[in-house]
């Protein structure tokens, strides 16, 4: 019944993990931008969300990935995104995220795809 | 048994606080209507999309205003109707822009509305300045 | 922050098929008031028997009625209003037999008022014959 | 958010088991009703009523156990409770049931009172 969002910051070698559980909406997602913001602020812009655990997402939530994007990206690092069970996938998919995100099935394979390519060429 | 129209109707405060209580409120009604588990999510969606909208544009974090939401149903559709008090505004006049371009203009916004359209069968607009908003959402039932 | 009263609205087709959307609707409410999980769980029943007595009693079974759940809270308590447009009773009329009495005069009936009696700080009603009942519940809040 | 209600009836020797799942209220009150009808009107009077999966109950599902708890003690039988969540447990106890019903906490409890209690004496 309540609809909590907790973010789990965690690190993988070198990239950072941010871990979402729960539910992000236009309540929840200055949260998430928090997070972000505050990695980005101590310069760690090798940046991994890991969505397994998230069970909803609104467009206030994905417009904290599009607000990121270009400055991480300019700052040579990137935004990769892995472990979205498939209903909360689909709203990433529904407004075209693949286009312009890696999104990733496990954090193994966002960690190989960092490797791969440091800063995804939209 | 004849069929019936049934009608709900749900007050709360103009807070995002209270999404997660309107999302349950709607998921319930589509429940009800005898939407299928996967569309009932697209209606949550749909819906907390419309009264973000609602919260952060039209009462601008105003929480004294309260978000209307009526929802009702027949055996042809489902139909909900959120109404502000807001100063309106003119959603043919939105740009339409890809993601990548938005992203390139560094733009958040505007993913709201795109999302409702795809979400729903009928997305409109009936904007009274000064008097009142009212979007109206449809998802067709077929049975 | 200045203290501000909340207040939120319910309107559902009287049926006991939307039972299970207004403990949604209070339960909501009881976490935004700071109720701890057993008292949500109070509050849920004792809104529950008190629309199953509107929606059985009152409205006997017409499923055009609505059932109106009014819900607000401030620091101090939390007051939940349920009115309903039935013929109205006397509550100070109803027996207050011992449960093994009910069973030996195989009485099933009677527990609802009881159980929020138990459930709630207050219970009170107000009837007006032919206009409006209206049952009121409060929760106060300890913070 | 919807929240179903659905009886399991089994055996347990001579003994009848009807599980109960979900949520018990007004409006699911009618099928637990028909379900304990059904045995009584096949002389199935000892019945055990497993609570386990019960998430909910309110005094409509309460009235279900006191409207055929007579006629089945007259019968020779009872009705005896098992297995309730302690939430579930505490809405019997505000009315006061543990005073009219044997209420165990495993099902195996609730055969064994049958042989030390066919039929209990309030
Ligand atoms: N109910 C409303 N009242 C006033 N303006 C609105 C309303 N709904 C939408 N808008 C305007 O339309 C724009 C696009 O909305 P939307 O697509 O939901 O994206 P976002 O809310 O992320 O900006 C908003 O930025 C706002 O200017
Ligand atoms: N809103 C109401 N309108 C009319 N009668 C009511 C209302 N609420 C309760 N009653 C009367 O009070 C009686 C006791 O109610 P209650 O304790 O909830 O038990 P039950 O509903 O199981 O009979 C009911 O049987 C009914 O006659």
């Amino acid at each position: 019944m309540p609809h909590p969002f907790v973010v789990h910051p965690s690190s993988e070698g070198d990239l950072t993990v941010l871990g979402l559980e729960g539910y992000l909406d236009a309540h929840t997602a200055p949260e998430f931008e928090r997070a972000v913001q505050e990695q980005v602020d101590a310069g760690r812009v090798r940046l991994i969300v890991d969505g397994a655990e998230l069970k909803y997402i609104s467009s206030a939530g994905l417009g904290v990935f599009m607000s990121f994007i270009e400055e991480v990206r300019e700052r040579g690092g990137d935004i990769k995104i892995c472990g979205l069970a498939p209903k909360v996938r689909q709203v990433f998919d529904i407004l075209g995220f693949h286009a312009i995100y890696d999104m990733l099935d496990t954090r193994d394979a966002a960690v190989r795809r960092f490797a791969e390519a440091p800063t995804r060429q939209v | 048994m004849a069929a019936l129209e049934q009608r709900f109707t749900l007050h709360v405060p103009s807070s995002t606080q209270n999404l997660a209580m309107i999302r349950d409120f709607v998921g319930n009604v589509g429940v009800q209507a005898g939407l299928a588990d996967d569309d009932v999510a697209k209606l949550e969606l749909a819906v907390d999309e419309a009264c973000t909208n609602v919260i952060e544009h039209a009462h601008g974090g105003d929480r004294t205003k309260d978000v209307v939401v009526r929802a009702e149903f027949d055996e042809k559709s489902l139909r909900i109707e959120v109404v502000d008090t807001g100063h309106g505004f003119d959603p043919a006049t939105l740009p339409e822009e890809p993601l990548p371009e938005m992203v390139a203009h560094r733009r958040s916004g505007g993913l709201g509305l795109r999302m409702m359209k795809t979400l729903m069968d009928e997305v409109s607009y009936e904007i009274v300045p000064g008097d009142r908003n009212r979007l109206r959402l449809v998802k067709r039932l077929s049975r």
